[in-house]
C-alpha cells in the first residue's frame, strides 16, 4: 500500500486579502499536485487538504488544530498569515509542529537556536528592507547622505517589521527615515500623502498588504509623487495590486522574495501536466502567471523537499513523522543543479539551512511595473550580513529571554 | 366614615411657570397640598396637569417659581432627591419596565431601601439574601393587595392596558411614598374596575396616610373622592377649592365641565 | 499655507466621499427605523456587478468597453439592485415589522454576510476595476501665489459634485413629499403607519432600492479610486462618525458631517499626528463625534431625542 | 336609532367567526369569538381589563403579526371575503381603518404631518385639505398646536391626533380602540357626537371597544360583551344598558341608585359569569 | 407529561426566589454540570477541547459580559473586543512586569483593567443613547487598536509587537493539556455566571434593566442613572475582560492586537442577540450557536462528497451563516433563550396545544 503524507494548507481565498491569496493558494496545490502527478516523494503521495482562514487569527488556530496531528504525517504549515503565526509558533514545540513562513512571521525566528520549530525560509522583512536600500544606494551612487527615505506602513507589527532595521542603515548612510503608519485597512490615506507631499522624501518604502497597496499608488498618482521612487515589499508586489492601475502604476518597484518575478521551467511542467489535462486548481492557466502564483509553487518546494530530505535520512518511500519532516527543514540543501532539476533554477539560488540558520538564504531582486506586467530590474542583491545577523541575534536573544526559551547549542 | 384628619401643608407650589418654546405650559400656578388630603387636579387636555406633576418630581425644570416640600425650598428638584424624600409617582402614558416581569417592576420601588452591595448581591451572601426576601414579602402584600397575583411573572409588556396601570400603582406604592403622585389612574378602566381603583386610593389614603396628589377625567370619581380640586385650563388656574365649590365654579364650567353632567 | 490650504481641501474631498457612504446609511434609518450595517456589503456588491458587467456586456455585444457599456452595466446594476431591494424587504423586513432596532440592525448584519458571501461567489472575488473615466491626476491651482501650487484632486472633486447633488435631490424628496413624509412616519412606528395604510413593503421597496442606488454610486466612485475586492465593503466603516455626528436622521447632516470629519481627520493626522506617531484618524474621528454628540447627543442635525412622560 | 341586528337578512360588513388568537406561539388569548358588524352600524365590544378586546380588532385589521400573534382558527370577512391574507394598507386601502389603543402618534412628525400621513391613500388634494378642515373642526385644540411635534403634546392631545388621522382616509369602517382614554369630559362627548354624526352623514360604521361602558352603550346600536377571550354576551346596545348583570358590572348603578366611589367597600372581586 | 410543575408548591418566597425554581430545572442543570466538568474531559479529544470546546467556553463569558450591558441595562456596544484587548494586555502585563504573579490574580487584574476602562469609555452613555451611543463606542475599538500597536509600554516591549502568556499554573496546579485548560475556563465561567445571574435577579439588575427599559421612569423612582449605567459598564467590562485574558492567555497563547478586532466585538453582539438578550443562559447558546455552526457548516460540503472549491465553501458558509441569522431573528427575535423557554413551556401542557 502506497504512503502517503500529509500537507495541511492554511489559505485565505476569501476575505480583504483574497486577491493575493487566491494565486499564492493555487500555487501551493498546483506544485503538490504536480509532484503527485511525477509519482510522489519517492512514491509517497502527498495528500493535502485547504482550510480557509479568511486571514483571521481565530479561524487559523482552529485551522491548526483540526490539521497538526493528522495520522499521515502533517508535513508543515504555512500559515499565510503573520497573526496566525504568532499565535500558533507558541504551540508548535508542544505540538511539535513546523511552520515555514516565507518571507513573512518574526524576522528572529531565522534564529534556529531559539526558534526550533519556525522556519522563515529565503528570507524576512529585514533582509527585503536591506534589498531596498541597496537598490536605492546604487540609484544614488552610493551615497545617501541628506536624502529622505519615507517608509509608509501597515499599522500593525508586520509593518513595523522592517524599523529596526532601517533605523540601522539610516544611522549608517545618514540619511532620514520618515515613518508614515496608516491604519488597517488603509482604504484611506489622503493625510499621509499629504504629509509626503510636504515632506518630499526621496523615496517611499512601502510595507503594505491587501488594499492598501493599491491606494498607496493612486494617492501618490493623485499628488504626483512619482512611482518609480516608490519600493514596495513583496506583499504590496503582486500584479492584483497594481494591474487595474494600470499604466498610472507605471514605474512602481517591488521587491521580490529571490526571483518570483520570473517564471521558470517549472510553469511549464505545471501547465502541461496539470492544465492541459484540466486539472489545474486556477481557474485557467492565466492564473500561473503571477508572482503570488509562483511564490505559491517555491513555498510548497521547499515543504515537498523537506520532506525528501527526510526520507533520505529517516527512510526513502516512508511516511515521515512532523519531527523528522522539521529535521528535513533544517538540513535542506537544495544546490543550483537541484534547483535546475526542479525547474525552479532562474527562480531560486542556491539554499542551504542549518541548525542555527533556519532561513537558509536571503537573496532578492527589484521588479518594476511597466503598466502591463512586472519586469525584472535589478541584479541579485544579497541582505547585508553585517546588518542582518546581529539583528537576528540580539531580537532571537532577547525573545527567548521574555519566553523563557532555552536557547539551543548547536555545535 | 371616620372623618379624615388632614394635616399641614407638605407640599407647597408657588408660581411656578413652565415655557416649552413659545408653548406656555404653565403659567404662574400657585396651590399647596395638605398632609393626608387627597388633591386633585383636573383640567381640559393640555392643560399642563402631566407638566405640573413633571415640575413636582423634577423631570421638567420650572422656569420660574418654587416649590416647598416640608418646609424645604427648592427652585428645581432632581429626580432622585423627590424620591428620597418620599414622593412616588404614576405616569399617564404607562412608563413601565417593559421588558421586567410584574415582580421586578414592583420590586424596583423599593430599590432606594435596599442597602447591599454589588459584591454581596453577586455572591448572593446573606445579608442580600435577606434583604431580599424581606422586600419580596412586602412587594407580595402590593401584588395581593392589587389582585396581579397570576400575573406574577408576566413581562409587562404582555399585560393589558388596565393591568399595566395597575402595576404601574405597585410600583409607586412599593416606595411606600408620604406624597403619591397619579397621573389618570383610572384612564382605560371600566367602572367596575374604577371602583376598584377608587377602593385601593382611598385605602392607602386611610391606612398609611398617604397624601396623594390625582389628575382624573372622571369627574364622578374625582369629586367623590377628593377633598381639594385645582383646575388647570391652558396652563392657568381657574379654579381651587372644595369638590362642591369647583362644581359650581361659573369658570370651570365654561373650561371643562361643559354643560352636560 | 499652502500646504495647510491642501490638506483642508483634502479633507472636504475625503469628507463629501465619506458623506456619499453616509447618505445611504441615512437614507435607510430615516426611512425605516433600520441601521444599515449591510450598507458596505450593498457597496461591495453593486460594485462588483457593475464591474462584472461593464466587462461582460462589450463581450457579449461585441463592441469596445467604453461609455455605453459602463451605462448599460449600470442599468442591469440598479435593476439588480432593486431585486436586492426586494428580496431584503420579502425575505426578512417584513418578516420584522415593530421590533426593536438592535434586532434590525443585526438582521442587516445577517443580510451583509448573506451579500457578502453571494457576490463573490457568483460574481468572482479577484480584483476587478471600474474604469469610468475619472481624473486620476491632480490639478494645480494658485501656482503664481504659492511654490508649487495648491493642488487638487479631480476625480475627488468630481465624487464632491456628485455627492451634492445626491443630497440636494434625497432631501427635496424627504421633505416635501408625500411618500417623504410617509417614510418618516415609518421609522417612528411601523404599527402605526400600517395602521393608517402606510404600505410598508412597498416602501421598504423604494427606499432599499434608492439606498441600493446610492450604493452604487458610491461603489462606481471609490470602486474606480480603490478596485473592486472585498475591502471596499470597509469604507462604510468610515461613514459611521459622519452619521452620527451629522445625526442619523438628517440628510444635509450626512454632508456637514463628512466635512467636518474629513476635515478633523486630515488636519489631527497631519498636525497632531507626528507627535504620538500617527495613524490616530481613525479614532480621532469617532473622538470629534463623541465630543460634538456631548453636546448635542442627536447629532447636529439629527431629530432631537425624545423622552417625554 | 336604528335596531338593526347583525341576525338581519343584509350582508354584515364585517363578521368574525369563531376565531382563535395566540401570541408568542403559547399565550392562548380568544377563545373563539364570533361577532358580525352590520353595514352603518356602530358595535361597541365591551368587557374588562384583558377580555381581548384589542386582540380582537388588531385581528380584524391584521395588526397582529407586529406583535407576534396569529390567528390560528377562524376567519375575518369583509362584505363577505377572508381578508385574513390583505395587508393592514389593504385594509386601509378597502376603507377599514383601526386607531389603535395607546395613541401611537408619530412622535418626530407635527400634528399637521401626522395628520397628513393618515390621508396616505388619498389623491385628490382638494380632498385631503377638506378633511384637514373637518379634523380641526372636531378637535379645535389640535389646530392650535399643529406645528409642534406630536411627541411633545399632552396625551389628551396625542388621542385627538390619532382619531383625527384615522378619519382623514375617509374610511368606511373606523375601528377605534378606547378612544375616550385620557380625554376631558366635553371631548369624550364630542368623539362620540362624531362618531354619531358620520355614522349618520357620511355612513361609517363603526367598531368601538370602550371602556366607559356607559357612553359606549348610549351611542351604539348593537353591543358584545367579552370576558376572557370570549363573548359572554350580545344584544342591542339598549337591552344590555337595562340588562341587570350589566348594569352592575359595567355600568356601576348595581341593582338601585349610582354609588359614590367613596362609599364602595369591597374591592374584592364579585364572581363573574363565565361562558 | 414529564416535564410538570404540578406539585410543586413554592411554600416560600425563598423558594421561589431558587435559581431555577422547577425541581427538573434544578436537576437537568446539575446533570449538565456533571456533564461538563466529569463526563466531556474523559471522553473529548484534544482537537474538541482547543478547537471547540475552549474558545466555546471563552466566548459565552464574553457574550455573558455583554449581555449585561446589552441585554440587561440597555447600551448597546460595538467595542467589546477592546474591553477584551485591555483585559488580556493588562493580564499580561501583570504578569511580566511582576515577577511569580499568580495567575488567577492576573486575570482578576485583567478584569479590574477592562472594568476602569469600560467606565471611562461608558461615561458618554449618561448622555448619549441608542445607536449613537453604539457606534460612539466604536471610538473604543478604534482608540485601543491604536494604542495597542502603538505603545510600546502596552507590550512590555516586545520586540515583535506580539506579546505571549507564561505557562499557566494555579497553586501548583500546572495547567498545560487542552483539558485543564478548558476546565479552568469552565470554573471561572461557572463562577462568572453565578455571580451575574445573581446580580441579575437582584436590585442591581433591575436598576439596570429599568434604565434599559425607560429611563425618566427609573429615575424619578429614584434610581441613579450614573450609578446604574456605569455599574453595568463596570460589571461587563469585568467579566469580558477576563474573557479577553483567557482568550489571550488560553486559546491563543499570543497574540497580536488584531486579534482583537471589531470583527469580535461584532460577533460577540451577534452571539447575544441570537442567544437572547437579556439572558445569561442565551449569552451561553448564542456562543454556541456561534463556535459550533461554522465549524457545522464547515463539514456540510464534506458529507454531501461534493467537489466545490474552498472559496465557494466559505462563501456558502457566509450565506447559509447569514441566512440562518435572519431566520432565527424573524422565527423569535428574543433569541434562542426564548425559543427555548416556549418550548419549555409547551412542553408543560404537553399533549395540550396550549
Ligand atoms: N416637553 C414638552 N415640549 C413641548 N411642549 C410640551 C412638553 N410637555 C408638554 N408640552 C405642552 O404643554 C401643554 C401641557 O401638556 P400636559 O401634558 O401637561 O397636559 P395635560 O394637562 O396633562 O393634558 P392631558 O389631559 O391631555 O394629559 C401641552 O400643550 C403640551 O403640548
Ligand atoms: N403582545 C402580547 N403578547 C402576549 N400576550 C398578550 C399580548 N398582547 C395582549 N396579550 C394578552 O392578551 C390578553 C388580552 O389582551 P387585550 O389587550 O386584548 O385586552 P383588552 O381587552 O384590550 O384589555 P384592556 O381593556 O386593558 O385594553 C391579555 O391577557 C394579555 O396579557
Ligand atoms: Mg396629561
Ligand atoms: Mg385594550
Amino acid at each position: 500500500q502506497a504512503q502517503e503524507q500529509f500537507m495541511p494548507l492554511l489559505v485565505y481565498r476569501t476575505g480583504q486579502f483574497a486577491p493575493m491569496g487566491i494565486p499564492w493558494a493555487d500555487g501551493k496545490q498546483d506544485y503538490l499536485k504536480l509532484v503527485n502527478a511525477k509519482g510522489g516523494v519517492n512514491g509517497v503521495k502527498i495528500t493535502f487538504e485547504e482550510c480557509e482562514t479568511a486571514y483571521d487569527t481565530g479561524k487559523g488556530v482552529e485551522c491548526y488544530e483540526r490539521m497538526k496531528n493528522r495520522p499521515n504525517g502533517t508535513a508543515s504549515f504555512d500559515t499565510q498569515s503573520t497573526g496566525i503565526t504568532f499565535a500558533v509558533s507558541d504551540k508548535a514545540p508542544g505540538d511539535k509542529a513546523t511552520i515555514v513562513t516565507t518571507g513573512y512571521g518574526l524576522s528572529q525566528s531565522a534564529d534556529g537556536r531559539v526558534f526550533e520549530w519556525n522556519f522563515p525560509l529565503l528570507g524576512n522583512y529585514w533582509t527585503a528592507a536591506d534589498s531596498m536600500i541597496q537598490d536605492i544606494l546604487k540609484k544614488e551612487k552610493g551615497s545617501l547622505k541628506g536624502k529622505k527615505i519615507a517608509l509608509v506602513y501597515h499599522d500593525s507589527p508586520f509593518g513595523k517589521e522592517p524599523m529596526p532595521l532601517l533605523e540601522k542603515r539610516a544611522a549608517k548612510e545618514g540619511f532620514e527615515l520618515l515613518k508614515l503608519p496608516v491604519t488597517a485597512p488603509g482604504v484611506e490615506q489622503k493625510s499621509t500623502w499629504l504629509q509626503i507631499r510636504q515632506q518630499r522624501p526621496d523615496y517611499v518604502l512601502l510595507w503594505s498588504a491587501g488594499v492598501m497597496t493599491p491606494t498607496s499608488i493612486r494617492e501618490a498618482q493623485a499628488t504626483a509623487y512619482p512611482r518609480d521612487k516608490i519600493y514596495g515589499i513583496w506583499w504590496a508586489g503582486s500584479e492584483t495590486d497594481v494591474q487595474d492601475i494600470g499604466a498610472g502604476a507605471k514605474g512602481y518597484n517591488t521587491v521580490t522574495i529571490q526571483n518570483t518575478a520570473e517564471f521558470d521551467k517549472v510553469h511549464d511542467e505545471i501547465k502541461t501536466m496539470l492544465y492541459d489535462k484540466g486539472q489545474g486548481t486556477a481557474r485557467d492557466v492565466k492564473g500561473t502567471r503571477s508572482i503570488a502564483y509562483t511564490r505559491g509553487v517555491m513555498i510548497a518546494m521547499l515543504q515537498v523537499e523537506s520532506i525528501r530530505t527526510a526520507q533520505e535520512k529517516f527512510g526513502k518511500g516512508k511516511t515521515m513523522t512532523p519531527e523528522q519532516v522539521r529535521w528535513g527543514l533544517e538540513n535542506l540543501n537544495l544546490t543550483q543543479e537541484r534547483l535546475n532539476e526542479l525547474g525552479f533554477g532562474k527562480i531560486l539560488r542556491p539554499i542551504q539551512t542549518s541548525c542555527e540558520n533556519h532561513m537558509g538564504t536571503d537573496w532578492s531582486r527589484i521588479a518594476q511595473w511597466d503598466g502591463a506586467k512586472f519586469n525584472v530590474v535589478s541584479d541579485w542583491y544579497q541582505a547585508d550580513k553585517s546588518m542582518v545577523d546581529p539583528l537576528v541575534k540580539e531580537y532571537g536573544e532577547r525573545y527567548a529571554k521574555e519566553k523563557n526559551i532555552q536557547i539551543r547549542d548547536c555545535k | 366614615m371616620s372623618e379624615k384628619k388632614i394635616g399641614d401643608v407638605i407640599l407647597d407650589i408657588q408660581n411656578i411657570s413652565l415655557r416649552f418654546g413659545g408653548v406656555k405650559a404653565l403659567t404662574d400656578i400657585s396651590f399647596n397640598v395638605r398632609e393626608h388630603e387627597i388633591r386633585s387636579i383636573i383640567g381640559p387636555n393640555g392643560a399642563g396637569k402631566s407638566s405640573m406633576l413633571n415640575c413636582i418630581n423634577g423631570v421638567y425644570t420650572p422656569s420660574e417659581g418654587s416649590i416647598t416640600f416640608r418646609g424645604q425650598t427648592f427652585a428645581h428638584m432632581n429626580s432622585r432627591q423627590v424620591a428620597e424624600m418620599g414622593v412616588a409617582r404614576t405616569f399617564q402614558n404607562l412608563a413601565l419596565f417593559k421588558g421586567m416581569s410584574v415582580i421586578d417592576n414592583i420590586m424596583t420601588g423599593r430599590n432606594l431601601k435596599m442597602k447591599c452591595n454589588l459584591l454581596q448581591q453577586a455572591f448572593h451572601l446573606g445579608p442580600a439574601r435577606r434583604e431580599e426576601l424581606a422586600h419580596r414579602e412586602f412587594v407580595e402584600n402590593i401584588i395581593d393587595f392589587l389582585e396581579i397575583q397570576a400575573y406574577r411573572k408576566t413581562p409587562v409588556g404582555q399585560l393589558p392596558y388596565g393591568l399595566q396601570k395597575r402595576v404601574d400603582l405597585g410600583r409607586a406604592l412599593a416606595m411606600e411614598p408620604q406624597v403619591l403622585l397619579l397621573d389618570e389612574p383610572m384612564a382605560g378602566m371600566n367602572v367596575e374596575e374604577k371602583q376598584d381603583m377608587c377602593r385601593f386610593i382611598l385605602d392607602v389614603n386611610d391606612e398609611f396616610g398617604t397624601t396623594i396628589v390625582l389628575i382624573e377625567h372622571d369627574m364622578g370619581v374625582v369629586m367623590d373622592i377628593s377633598d381639594r380640586v385645582v383646575v388647570l385650563d391652558y396652563g392657568k388656574k381657574i379654579g381651587d377649592g372644595a369638590p362642591d365649590d369647583v362644581r359650581n365654579n361659573e369658570d370651570v364650567i365654561r373650561a371643562y365641565l361643559g354643560t352636560t353632567d | 499655507m499652502a500646504f495647510f490650504l491642501e490638506t483642508l481641501f483634502g479633507g472636504l474631498m475625503v469628507g463629501t466621499l465619506y458623506a456619499l457612504v453616509a447618505i445611504g446609511f441615512v437614507l435607510i434609518f430615516k426611512a425605516s427605523g433600520v441601521f444599515n450595517f449591510a450598507q458596505g456589503a450593498m457597496v461591495l456588491f453593486s460594485a462588483l456587478v457593475m464591474a462584472r458587467f461593464a466587462e461582460w456586456i462589450p463581450q457579449w455585444l461585441g463592441m469596445e468597453p467604453g461609455l455605453v457599456g459602463n451605462l448599460l452595466a449600470i442599468v442591469v446594476t440598479l435593476v439588480g439592485m432593486v431585486l436586492v431591494a426586494w428580496a431584503i424587504e420579502r425575505l426578512a423586513l417584513r418578516h420584522l415589522v415593530n421590533q426593536e432596532p438592535i434586532i434590525l440592525l443585526m438582521a442587516t448584519l445577517g443580510i451583509a454576510y448573506l451579500l457578502d458571501g453571494f457576490g463573490p461567489m457568483v460574481f468572482g472575488s479577484e480584483v476587478y476595476s471600474i474604469n469610468v473615466g475619472m481624473p486620476k491626476d491632480p490639478v494645480f491651482l494658485m501656482e503664481s501665489t504659492f511654490e508649487g501650487g495648491v493642488m487638487i484632486s479631480l476625480e475627488d472633486l468630481m465624487a464632491a459634485g456628485i455627492a451634492a447633488v445626491m443630497v440636494a435631490a434625497l432631501s427635496i424628496f424627504f421633505q416635501k413629499t408625500k411618500t417623504g413624509r410617509a417614510l418618516r412616519a415609518v421609522a417612528d412606528d411601523h404599527q402605526a403607519a400600517q395602521s393608517i395604510g402606510i404600505p410598508l413593503s412597498r416602501i421598504w421597496v423604494i427606499v432599499w432600492s434608492v439606498a441600493g442606488a446610492v450604493a452604487l454610486v458610491v461603489g462606481v466612485i471609490w470602486g474606480s479610486k480603490l478596485g473592486v475586492q472585498y475591502s471596499l465593503s470597509l469604507v462604510a466603516l468610515k461613514a459611521l462618525p459622519v452619521v452620527i455626528l451629522g445625526g442619523l436622521t438628517s440628510l444635509p447632516g450626512a454632508i456637514i458631517g463628512g466635512l467636518i470629519i474629513g476635515v478633523g481627520e486630515k488636519l489631527s493626522e497631519v498636525y497632531i499626528g507626528p507627535m504620538v506617531g500617527g495613524g490616530i484618524e481613525t479614532w480621532f474621528a469617532y473622538g470629534l463625534a463623541l465630543c460634538f454628540l456631548l453636546v448635542r447627543p442627536q447629532g447636529l442635525f439629527g431629530d432631537k431625542i425624545i423622552d417625554r412622560v | 336609532m336604528s335596531t338593526a341586528t347583525p341576525a338581519s337578512t343584509t350582508q354584515p360588513l364585517v363578521e368574525v367567526n369563531g376565531i382563535e388568537v395566540i401570541y408568542n406561539h403559547v399565550i392562548l388569548v380568544l377563545k373563539g369569538v364570533s361577532l358580525k358588524v352590520p353595514e352603518h352600524g356602530i358595535v361597541a365590544l365591551l368587557g374588562g381589563n384583558g377580555a381581548g378586546k384589542t386582540t380582537t380588532l388588531r385581528a380584524i385589521s391584521n395588526l397582529l403579526k407586529g406583535e407576534r400573534g396569529e390567528v390560528t382558527k377562524g376567519s375575518v370577512m369583509l362584505e363577505g371575503k377572508e381578508i385574513q391574507n390583505l395587508s393592514p394598507a389593504d385594509l386601509v386601502k378597502r376603507g377599514v381603518v383601526q386607531v389603535m389603543e395607546g395613541r401611537h402618534c408619530f412622535a418626530h412628525l407635527t400634528i399637521e404631518e401626522n395628520l397628513l400621513t393618515g390621508s396616505y391613500t388619498r389623491t385628490d388634494k382638494a380632498e385631503i385639505a377638506r378633511n384637514l378642515e373637518k379634523v380641526y373642526n372636531y378637535f379645535p385644540r389640535l389646530k392650535t398646536r399643529r406645528t409642534s411635534q406630536a411627541a411633545y403634546t399632552s396625551g389628551g392631545e396625542q388621542q385627538m391626533c390619532a382619531i383625527g388621522r384615522a378619519l382623514m382616509s375617509n374610511p368606511r369602517m373606523v375601528l377605534l380602540d378606547e378612544p375616550s382614554m385620557g380625554l376631558a369630559p366635553q371631548i369624550v362627548e364630542e368623539v362620540f357626537n362624531i362618531v354619531q354624526d358620520l355614522n349618520h352623514k357620511e355612513k361609517v360604521t363603526f367598531m368601538l371597544a370602550e371602556q366607559n361602558t356607559n357612553m359606549a352603550l348610549k351611542y351604539a346600536d348593537y353591543g358584545y360583551i367579552m370576558e376572557s377571550g370570549r363573548i359572554v354576551m350580545d344584544g342591542p346596545a339598549k337591552e344590555l344598558a337595562s340588562n341587570e348583570d350589566v348594569k352592575e358590572f359595567y355600568l356601576g348603578v348595581g341593582g338601585s341608585e349610582r354609588k359614590s366611589f367613596k362609599d364602595v367597600k369591597s374591592y374584592k372581586r364579585r364572581k363573574r359569569w363565565l361562558a | 407529561m414529564f416535564y410538570r410543575e404540578n406539585g410543586q408548591f413554592k411554600t416560600s418566597y425563598a423558594a421561589d426566589q431558587q435559581i431555577f425554581t422547577i425541581a427538573q430545572d434544578r436537576y437537568a442543570i446539575l446533570g449538565l454540570l456533571a456533564i461538563a466538568f466529569l463526563v466531556i474531559p474523559l471522553v473529548a479529544s484534544d482537537y474538541t477541547f482547543q478547537a471547540i470546546l475552549i474558545p466555546f467556553v471563552i466566548m459565552s463569558l464574553g457574550a455573558l459580559g455583554l449581555n449585561i450591558l446589552v441585554g440587561y441595562c440597555g447600551q448597546i456596544s460595538l467595542g467589546t473586543a477592546a474591553f477584551m484587548a485591555v483585559g488580556a494586555y493588562a493580564a499580561f502585563n501583570f504578569q511580566a512586569r511582576f515577577e511569580n504573579m499568580p495567575l488567577l490574580i492576573a486575570l482578576i487584574g485583567g478584569g479590574l483593567c477592562a472594568m476602569a476602562v469600560g467606565v471611562v469609555f461608558g461615561l458618554p452613555s449618561l448622555r448619549i443613547r441608542g445607536l449613537y451611543l453604539a457606534v460612539a463606542t466604536l471610538a473604543a475599538q478604534f482608540f485601543i487598536d491604536w494604542i495597542t500597536t502603538r505603545a510600546a509600554w502596552v507590550t512590555n516591549n516586545s520586540s515583535s509587537g506580539s506579546v505571549s502568556a507564561k505557562a499557566l499554573e494555579i497553586l501548583g496546579w500546572q495547567i498545560d493539556t487542552p483539558m485543564e485548560k478548558y476546565l479552568l475556563c469552565l470554573a471561572i465561567l461557572c463562577v462568572l455566571a453565578l455571580g451575574a445571574k445573581n446580580l441579575v435577579r437582584s436590585s442591581v439588575g433591575r436598576e439596570w434593566m429599568a434604565m434599559r427599559d425607560m429611563d425618566v421612569a427609573a429615575s424619578v423612582i429614584g434610581i441613579r442613572p450614573v450609578y446604574a449605567k456605569l455599574s453595568a459598564f463596570a460589571v461587563s467590562s469585568f467579566i469580558v475582560g477576563i474573557a479577553g485574558a483567557l482568550w489571550g492567555f488560553v486559546h491563543l497563547g499570543s497574540w497580536e492586537p488584531a486579534a482583537f478586532g471589531l470583527n469580535q466585538s461584532l460577533q460577540l453582539l451577534f452571539m447575544i442577540i441570537i442567544g437572547g438578550l437579556g439572558s445569561i443562559v442565551g449569552s451561553i447558546f448564542g456562543a454556541a450557536f456561534f463556535v459550533l455552526l461554522p465549524l457545522f457548516l464547515n463539514q456540510v460540503p464534506h458529507w454531501m462528497g461534493l467537489p466545490i472549491s474552498t472559496a465557494t465553501a466559505t462563501y456558502l458558509e457566509h450565506m447559509i451563516f447569514g441566512a440562518l441569522i435572519v431566520f432565527f431573528l424573524i422565527v423569535e427575535p428574543h433569541g434562542l433563550a426564548k425559543l427555548w423557554a416556549t418550548a419549555r413551556q409547551k412542553l408543560r401542557v404537553w399533549p395540550f396545544p396550549h
